[in-house]
């Protein structure tokens, strides 16, 4: 499935008065794999719950393809195509690894309670569908043996990959990342590098926060840097990297 | 079916054991167990022994529906809760099995209409309330206010019969206040009756609601008098309720002020119930207690006389009896099954804890 | 002299072995790093240090004040900044609540301060974790990932610290650290764990070439 | 004119009771996170035991201490039950709280009956700008007041309070940075025992109790203690009297005596208002 | 497993004609309490929801059934109708009280039973404080033993209900949601929606139920729907094993039998009048207590452990969790 062009137009948040996010305007294009960096607090994670539905904006407007969605429930966005890997481990607790992947495809079948409850054959099929195509997720991001374990068994690392395999079985055209690699060691990092790799050959649109530099400049095509709720810089990540605004703000002399 | 075949008389009765109306009707049990134990051992009736089974109904309409469905398989008759929801609750079982049953609680709705097998045995809340305007206007209060507990049948009925015949004894009700049975607060009572010019107070409730609002009442500042009815006529009212009750105005079954009546009849009726009970108890019977044993009593009274248990005879016997009991001379019809009137009710005022005939009554019932 | 003895130490949640006869000290005033894959264990054994979890077989002493910042932040979310710091330092009585110099160290905070920490950044919370370890004054500090999502600029300040402290106050640091470099580059020695069990032990700067440690821990690392 | 104030005097007293009861819940839940469903028993504990230490001929004053001081303990066992076994969760707690509610009926109607109970409290009626009150009434105010500042002030201001604090706010957390969590827990159901007894002693001598009145204690205790989150005690005092002077309004102008419907309704409304604005609550973010 | 489940049919379709009429009558009373525990279950151990207030919604369905047919309505009908005006009432209450969670949901539940209750007291058209009477029976059924099957069929019903939504997408949803609302509306789940369906559903399990209640006994009072009774059927809930599909008929047998047991006992000669509610009181709480704290997970859950500790032929671990739900 292609990516979703993501616009973000004068997008505003603030919390009691204070901004988090202060008129940021942000294009991705198609299949772009953009990363938005900036120190602690600079509202990263904020930007992404606008786009992924769990804040509505006080001001500014998120477009999918031209279909504005800043007042979507976040369910509905999901159901358009738009993914979120959480900062904090969000998993279900209660259900197994696979259980957890397979609510990621919540939106791709429609059978519902009633369906469910008289068990009619269409529900089966879908059933099935899913759980075969949560497997292959949990086999991509390296937790095929996991799946039949209750989720909050597995350790923080696994978990967050955990998030990534729920969120890629909805099959989504555009996904937030917001720190997936953190907490993971090196070969592991070198994993979830490849996975990202694959996924934006395969053309689906990347948003990524991170703070390892390195992974941020390996991966992404573009690169947006905030602070304090603003964008200071954006462009290739070479361009950025020398930024002295963002070296300042942000880098410091190690990277 | 019956138990004809057999020889002890079933009887079962439904009752208050727990919860609000308990104070009722342990009373009640008492003294039902009483009169059968004395029926008993005088041999029973033509020979036959009476056999009691007892069910607590909880002081719920509902539970006493249970209880009459589990009873209604092999009893004789049925004497039934002191709560009066609980018994309009199993008044229509009652007219489809057919079973005697002997209400235990004054509700006017259980005998109008007339339902054929439903028999009253306390004077009726209109009853009450007749004998309280008879009251008012001998003292000539023409203002009197009136609270009342809206969940509870009894009380809703007594306001009622007040409404209907206060006119006649010119009477005007104003302020009327209503609160329910779990009411615990009745400052805005008393503030809606200080403002106006009521002469005085009126109250119909039972247990709980009664004691608190006679408490707070003494602390009210209010001076006129407080009126309460036969659902306060115990100890079970007087002992929670403590000094704030001094003074109250009490109506009740004669039999409540027994001592004070001449000797007669009616005297000596009171106190084949009240000597043994106060042995026994160690305190004077209640009207509660007089009820369930003139139940007891008028049932015997209508077995003997229908000469068996077959419920068709019994009940046409019940009509047409004339019985003296503690609370007075019944005379049962057709078209009447509550059977006292006004003169069976004492008005008294709770003086030192205990139930004194006002000079009012004391006239009324001396001149007998 | 050893301020931190763990001997053949095993732990099992619900079935699962976590930790399998571990056996691990610390000296006063060292530094040493805690590498090893997501699930190797080392967060059960920084909870069996602070009793966090109970161990099933061998031994855990502690000899001195030991404090630590737990994986995950764990905040006081419905407590302001300011009150997670003194909490830090709970142990000490009232003259170890002193926070200011919690706010000399990180600058970000102090704007913070009356703040609901559950209101704050990840790596803002990040912060106010390891403040607040630092309020309890202690002789072994044990970080559960130090630099989890906090900006580059932030992480370095934090390791100068770090060697602040070990320099003048002697204090002694068990650190488990996503970036095994900078773990290893910081402490004077390292324990690998793999699979609850601890497979090499030696000197940082000689695991740090170790084949076996490059390959997993450090190979494909972007710095 | 005369006839409101004394409504909303009356309705202060009332509600200063309420905010008691409330007291004991904000206590209880502000340091576990449970919402102790036993609170109105403990109320209804130590009013029975005064009521039984009055009749066996102890002194006032002596005889309601005695009665918070056993309350405190009931608090303590009630929470040892609920809170005591490592790893339950609040959600399990308050279920079990529930049981010990329905616990306390059974030895309550063992000890005392199911007949309800009063006590004589500060006897007379005090006349303020024309409005009669009864005094007892000015005396719940005069002990709740001071009792609702030192709760504020406690923990707000102390260490140890906001130790307690802690606790509910993240567990975990409270153990790493060593707070004995469930020591603390047990201590704030002793306060909050001793909360629940003292609202207890002191609207019984206006009211009277049952075994059963917990429900009605708890509801509107919830309802005054719900306006301030469950945590702020200030706020709470405020909703138990907004709630008290509301009922007797309403009582009085109304007519009828929905008492208990009105606290219902308020309290419905001002939680489904809250939650509108704030939103579903924080996840904890682990 | 299958033999068991064939066992338990045969036994409940064989038990109510050798039962005497007493035992009959703990029988339905017996099915109608499983039924609505049903429906807590499904709420609390797969919404995350405590409702305090379930007696509420039995309550509904037990006055439509009733109010229906004393006004003529054929009483097949007043039962179907039933569970509908329950779930309709339900989705009316639950779009603003589902905003709640936790305990303030359980508060806001029983508030909403509490004023229902003053509103059936005060209401004559339901026949207030007295109750509503003259309630006919369902058309065809004059006997105890026919209602024993009805209960039980309805039971069948229910349960074959939950377990298919549980097993269903739509229950994965929900559970999902119970731990984080967050990440289930970002992976598509109308939460909300979500949670307002059990709502509704397990409120027309407690309306169904409670129709049959009003036709079996052709008489309705408030009192016979108190508060304990919610707090009766969360303890039946809990004690049978929350979100296990066994469990709200287990835990419902053990309380009603043991309540039963006790007030046989408590009414026994020689006993005080209050024995029978002490001890009932009493049975709830230390069952609840000793279940919470000894079978955290309850009944069911803890037998089916030892059961399958005790087997060691079962199949591997992980194919027994994929087997688990579905
Ligand atoms: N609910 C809230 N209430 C008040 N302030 C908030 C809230 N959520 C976020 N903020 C503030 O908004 C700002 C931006 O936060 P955000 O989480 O977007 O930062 P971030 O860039 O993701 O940081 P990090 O790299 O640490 O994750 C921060 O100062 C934060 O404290
Ligand atoms: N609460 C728990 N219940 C069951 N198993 C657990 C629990 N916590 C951890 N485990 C298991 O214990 C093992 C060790 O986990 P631990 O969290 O200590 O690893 P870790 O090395 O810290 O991993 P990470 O690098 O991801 O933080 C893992 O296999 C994990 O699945
Ligand atoms: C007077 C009593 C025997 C009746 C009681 N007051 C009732 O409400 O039913
Ligand atoms: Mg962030
Ligand atoms: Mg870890």
């Amino acid at each position: 499935m292609a990516g979703a062009a993501l616009a973000v137009t004068g997008a505003s948040r603030a919390f009691g008065g204070v901004y988090a996010v202060r008129d940021v305007d942000l294009h991705v294009a198609p299949g772009e794999l953009r990363a938005v960096i900036g120190p602690n607090g600079a509202g990263k994670s904020t930007l992404f719950a606008l786009i992924g539905g769990q804040l509505a904006p006080d001001a500014g407007s998120v477009e999918l393809d031209g279909v504005r969605i800043d007042r979507l429930a976040a369910h509905r966005r999901s159901r358009l195509g738009v993914a979120v890997v959480f900062q904090a481990a969000r998993i279900f607790h209660g259900l197994t690894a696979l259980e957890n992947v397979m609510v990621g495809a919540h939106s791709a079948t429609r059978a519902g309670f009633v369906a469910g409850a008289l068990r009619l054959p269409a529900h089966h099929r879908a059933e099935r569908e899913i759980q075969a195509r949560a497997l292959e997720c949990l086999a991509l991001t390296g937790l095929a043996d996991w799946a039949c374990r209750p989720a909050e068994d597995l350790p923080l690392g696994q978990q967050r990959a955990l998030q990534l395999a729920r969120a890629l079985c909805g099959e989504p055209r555009l996904l937030l990342l917001d720190e997936p690699a953190s907490g993971l060691r090196a070969g592991e990092r070198e994993h979830l590098a490849e996975l990202l790799a694959s996924l934006r050959r395969s053309g689906l649109t990347m948003l990524l926060v991170e703070h390892d530099v390195a992974f941020v400049m390996r991966l992404a095509d573009q690169i947006t840097v905030l602070d304090l709720g603003r964008v200071i810089a954006a462009g290739p990540p070479a361009e950025v990297r020398a930024n002295p605004e963002v070296i300042a703000a942000y880098l410091g002399a190690s990277a | 079916g019956g138990g004809d075949s057999d020889d002890t008389i079933k009887v079962g009765q439904i009752v208050s054991l727990t919860g609000n109306y308990s104070p009722l009707g342990t009373e009640n049990q008492k003294s039902v167990a009483l009169a059968v134990e004395q029926i008993n051992a005088a041999g029973g009736i033509d020979g036959r022994k009476i056999a009691l089974t007892v069910k607590d109904d909880k002081s719920l309409p509902d539970q006493a529906v249970l209880a009459f469905n589990e009873l209604k398989g092999d009893s004789d008759a049925v004497i039934g809760s002191p709560f009066s929801n609980s018994a309009l609750a199993t008044v229509p079982l009652v007219d489809r099995e057919e079973i005697p049953y002997l209400s235990l609680t004054p509700a006017d709705e259980q005998v109008k209409p007339v339902h054929p097998y439903v028999f009253v045995v306390p004077a009726l809340s209109g009853t009450y309330a007749e004998a309280a305007l008879q009251y008012f206007q001998a003292q000539k209060l023409t203002k009197v206010a009136v609270a009342y507990d809206t969940k509870s049948s009894y009380a809703v009925a007594g306001f009622k019969g007040l409404e209907a015949k206060a006119g006649q004894y010119g009477v005007t009700l104003n302020p009327v206040e209503q609160f329910q049975t779990t009411a615990t607060e009745f400052g805005a009572v008393f503030t809606h009756v200080r403002s106006s010019d009521a002469q005085a107070l009126m109250v119909w409730a039972t247990g709980a609601p009664a004691v608190a609002l006679t408490k707070q009442y003494a602390a009210s500042g209010l001076k006129i008098p407080l009126v309460l009815t036969g659902a306060q006529a115990s100890k079970l009212f007087l002992e929670p309720a403590g000094a704030a009750a001094e003074g109250a105005v009490v109506a009740s079954s004669i039999g409540v002020v027994g001592d004070t009546l001449p000797a007669g009849e009616q005297k000596t009726a009171i106190e084949e119930l009240s000597k043994p009970f106060e042995a026994k108890y160690g305190y004077p019977p209640p009207q509660f207690a007089q009820d369930g044993y003139s139940g007891v009593k008028l049932l015997a009274a209508a077995l003997k006389a229908a000469g068996g248990t077959d419920k068709k005879k019994v009940r046409d016997a019940l009509e047409g009896l004339t019985l003296t009991t503690p609370n007075g001379t019944y005379k049962y019809s057709a078209t009447d099954h509550s059977g006292l009137t006004t003169d069976y009710i004492a008005i008294t005022t709770v003086t030192k804890g205990a139930f004194v005939p006002t000079d009012y009554s004391a006239q009324k019932l001396g001149g007998r | 002299m050893t301020l931190v003895d763990v001997s053949s130490l095993t732990v099992r949640y619900s079935g699962a072995t976590a930790l399998d006869g571990v056996s691990l000290s610390l000296d006063k005033s060292e530094m040493v790093a805690l590498i090893g894959a997501n699930g190797a264990g080392k967060s059960t054994l920084v909870k069996a240090l602070s009793g966090l979890v109970k161990a099933d077989a061998g031994r855990v002493t502690v000899d001195g004040r030991l404090a630590q910042v737990p994986e995950g932040r764990e905040v006081f979310a419905d407590l302001s900044v300011d009150d997670n710091l003194r909490l830090g330092g709970w142990r000490n009585g009232r003259r170890g609540r002193d926070t200011s110099a919690i706010y000399d160290l990180l600058p970000a905070l102090g704007p913070l301060r009356r703040r609901d920490a559950g209101t704050l950044s990840g790596g803002q919370q990040q912060m106010v974790a390891i403040g607040r370890a630092l309020m309890a004054r202690p002789d072994v500090l044990v970080i559960d990932e130090l630099s989890l999502g906090l900006a580059p600029l932030v992480v370095q300040s934090l390791v100068d610290h770090l060697r602040t402290l070990h320099r003048e106050r002697g204090l002694a640091l068990l650190l488990i650290e996503q970036n095994a470099r900078l773990a290893l580059s910081l402490c004077s020695r390292a324990y690998v764990m793999e699979a609850g069990r601890i497979v090499l032990v030696g000197d940082a700067a000689v695991l740090a070439s170790d084949e076996r440690v490059t390959a997993a821990y450090l190979g494909g690392h972007y710095e | 004119m005369s006839d409101f104030l004394g409504y909303v005097l009356t309705g202060l007293g009332i509600g200063a009771g309420f905010a008691l009861v409330g007291s004991g819940l904000v206590a209880i839940y502000r340091v576990t996170g449970v919402v102790n469903f036993a609170q109105g028993a403990f109320a209804v504990i130590a009013a029975m035991l005064t009521s039984s230490l009055l009749t066996a001929g102890l002194p006032h004053v002596l005889s309601e201490s005695l009665a918070v001081v056993v309350a405190a303990v009931v608090g303590v066992l009630v929470g040892v039950v609920a809170i005591g076994k490592p790893g339950t969760d609040p959600g399990t707690s308050l279920i079990v709280t529930l049981g010990l509610g329905v616990f306390a009926y059974a030895v309550e109607i063992v000890l005392w009956g199911d007949q309800p109970r009063s006590f004589p409290g500060l006897s007379g009626v005090a006349t303020i700008g024309g409005a009669r009150i009864q005094a007892h009434y000015l005396l719940i105010i005069a002990v709740t007041v001071p009792v609702f500042a030192a709760l504020a002030l406690f923990f707000t201001r102390t260490d140890l309070g906001k130790a307690l604090s802690a606790c509910a706010s993240n567990k975990y957390a409270a153990r790493v940075v060593g707070i004995d969590v469930r020591r603390m827990g047990l201590l704030a159901f002793a306060l909050g025992g001793a909360l629940g007894g003292l609202a207890g002693v002191l609207t019984t001598p206006v009211q009277q109790v049952t075994f059963d009145s917990d429900v009605t204690l708890i509801v509107n205790g919830f309802a005054a203690a719900v306006l301030g989150g469950l945590t702020r005690p200030a706020v709470a005092l405020a909703g138990g009297l907004l709630l008290g002077v509301t009922q007797t309004l309403i009582a009085g102008y109304g007519g009828g005596a929905y008492q208990l419907e009105v606290a219902l309704l308020l309290m419905l409304t001002v939680m489904i208002v809250q939650a509108a604005r704030t939103g579903p609550v924080r996840e904890a973010a682990r | 497993m299958k033999y068991l489940l064939l066992a338990v049919v045969v036994v409940t379709l064989a038990l109510p004609p050798l039962l005497p009429e007493k035992q009959l009558a703990v029988y339905i009373l017996l099915g109608l309490a499983a039924t609505v525990t049903a429906g807590v279950s499904l709420l609390m151990g797969y919404a995350g929801q405590v409702s305090l207030g379930q007696a509420a919604f039995y309550a509904i369905g037990a006055y439509a059934a009733g109010l229906l047919s004393v006004h003529g309505v054929p009483s097949l009908i007043g039962l179907l109708l039933a569970p509908v005006i329950a779930a309709v009432a339900a989705v009316l209450l639950g779009a603003p009280l589902l905003r709640l969670r936790g305990h303030h949901l359980a508060f806001a539940t029983l508030a909403v039973q509490l004023i229902l209750l003053s509103l059936l007291g005060q209401g004559t058209w339901a026949g207030g404080a007295i109750g509503l009477q003259g309630i006919p029976r369902l058309s065809g059924l004059k006997d105890d033993i026919g209602y024993a099957y009805v209960v039980w069929a309805v039971l069948a019903i229910v349960l074959l209900i939950s377990r298919n939504v549980v097993a269903s997408r739509a229950g994965r949803a929900l559970r999902a949601a119970a731990t984080s609302e967050t990440a289930a509306a970002a992976s598509g789940v109308p939460v909300g929606g979500y949670r307002l369906a059990v709502f509704a559903l397990s409120a027309a399990f407690a309306g169904l139920a409670g129709g049959v209640y009003a036709f079996y006994l052709g008489y309705l009072a408030p009192g016979s729907f108190p508060v304990l009774l919610s707090i009766e059927f969360v303890v039946m809930a809990v004690v049978g094993g929350l979100g296990t599909i066994a469990g709200p008929v287990v835990g419902a047998a053990v309380i009603v039998l043991l309540v039963q047991f006790l007030n046989e006992l408590g009414t026994q000669p020689g006993m005080p009048s209050y024995a029978p509610s002490v001890l009932s009181y009493a049975v709830y709480a230390l069952l609840l207590i000793v279940a919470v704290r000894y079978m955290p997970k309850g009944i069911v859950p803890t037998a089916r452990r030892l059961a399958s500790r005790s087997s060691r032929a079962a199949a591997s671990p992980s194919a027994e969790l994929l087997e688990e739900r579905a």
